[in-house]
């Protein structure tokens, strides 16, 4: 299936773009999104350990399943303030 | 209240404030958060604040009424600037009113912190040497447990992420 | 700074603000106190707030410069209304600028509880079946002895007057 | 001697007036003036005990010595904010 990957803060310092598409094999989890982005960059790979994921407005755990379509948001450490 | 908690134009305390009176509220505080000219060191040019958006505006409306509950005060107001900021300019706004102050000056405390170490804003330093940084924050990763806990009402303690980065500006 | 802390006119937060931002500076604290209608179950209509201004004047200043240093902070100032205030007016309005927040939080609490607690205001409450009272306070009876050991660079902890009284409104 | 009290807060609830004549024997100190003002009425002499004493915009002590035409200030426990 295909998903959408947004990159907040300093995630889209690893990443080509704010917006990066994503091919993964059904059935898929949050955790099979973030080992395939991880698997791009040992940086990226390290920073995603730190990330929450969020789908809209709502946070999502590692298990959380995916659907074609998802917009999977990599929220990395906050510093608001 | 339905008004922006993040905003993109500089912030005002008096359109924070506005409505706000009450002839019950004996104590107001506030607490402003300006931009630096320096960070640890290094001469900072000016600050850009990003954010996830909608979830940023559910959390802060949450954390205002967890912290109005927890404090017992009747109200608790926080905006956000996003983009760029330049020296001085306020990027946070937090007020709370309450009838004594000892309750208004700890609810503003665990407001501001609460919205600094939880809230998707991620704030990216331009230094004098022309290099850019992004500051170290906390991990809310754990922050989805929690919500998934609460949704199937768990009454342990949770466990939240360990703050085990650099402290934020202010 | 040469203002005015004692005022008779309604407390201006721009006018207390006006020419304390600094580069250095990330956190702005503010605290104000208002007039509540109510006081211990009674219905307040307004109060009175007297004061020995050159003596209130002086030891102000003296509590925002001992509290700069005690807290390391770079700016404290504090002014207080007299005269007859109405419901929601402001009595006393203080702020503290600092690098960080936490020194900005824990200076405020502080400067405000020494004006409340230490320095000759008092307040006269008027209720709704016509009578009025002047709110029981803080006896400063041992600032003397204090003012005095000071003086004779005694080095020894000061005896504080007990606060046995109830807390004042906010 | 003759002395002026100016009374602040409660204690202006027990006396005529703002300022009032205090004529004292000298050498006389603030406690003398003190005990003068006390014997005039018991809810008085109560709230004095609690009272700070001011000449100028001086604190001073009870053993102060007063000289003629002081203005001594009255300043009962204190509420501001």
């Amino acid at each position: 299936m295909q998903i959408q990957v947004l990159c907040y803060g300093a995630t889209r310092r690893h990443v080509a773009d704010d917006v990066i598409e994503l091919a993964l094999a059904e059935p898929a989890t949050v955790a099979d999104a973030l080992n395939t982005l991880a698997s791009t960059s040992n940086e990226l790979g390290e920073l995603l350990k730190q990330c929450a994921v969020a789908i809209g407005d709502e946070l999502v755990r590692r298990n959380h399943p995916l659907h074609a379509g998802d917009e999977l948001a990599l929220l990395p450490p906050v510093a608001g303030g | 209240m339905d008004f922006n908690r993040i905003q993109t134009t500089p912030l005002s305390l008096d359109a924070l404030l506005a409505g706000t009176e009450s002839p019950e509220c004996g104590a107001l505080t506030v607490f402003s958060g300006t931009v630096r000219d320096h960070h640890e060191g290094r001469s900072v040019l000016r600050l850009k604040y990003t954010s996830h958006v909608p979830l940023a505006e559910r959390m802060i409306r949450e954390i205002e009424q967890a912290t109005c509950a927890k404090f017992d005060v009747p109200l608790c107001r926080v905006v956000h600037r996003i983009g760029e900021l330049g020296i001085g300019e306020s990027a946070i706004l937090a007020i709370v009113r309450s009838g004594h102050r000892a309750e208004a000056f700890a609810a503003l405390k665990y407001l501001v912190d609460q919205v600094k170490h939880r809230v998707p804003l991620w704030k990216e330093e331009f230094y004098a040497d022309g290099s850019s940084a992004f500051v170290t924050g906390c991990c809310i990763a754990d922050e989805a447990d929690d919500a998934h806990e609460h949704e199937h009402h768990h009454d342990h303690a949770h466990h939240h992420a360990a703050h085990a980065h650099a402290e934020t500006e202010t």
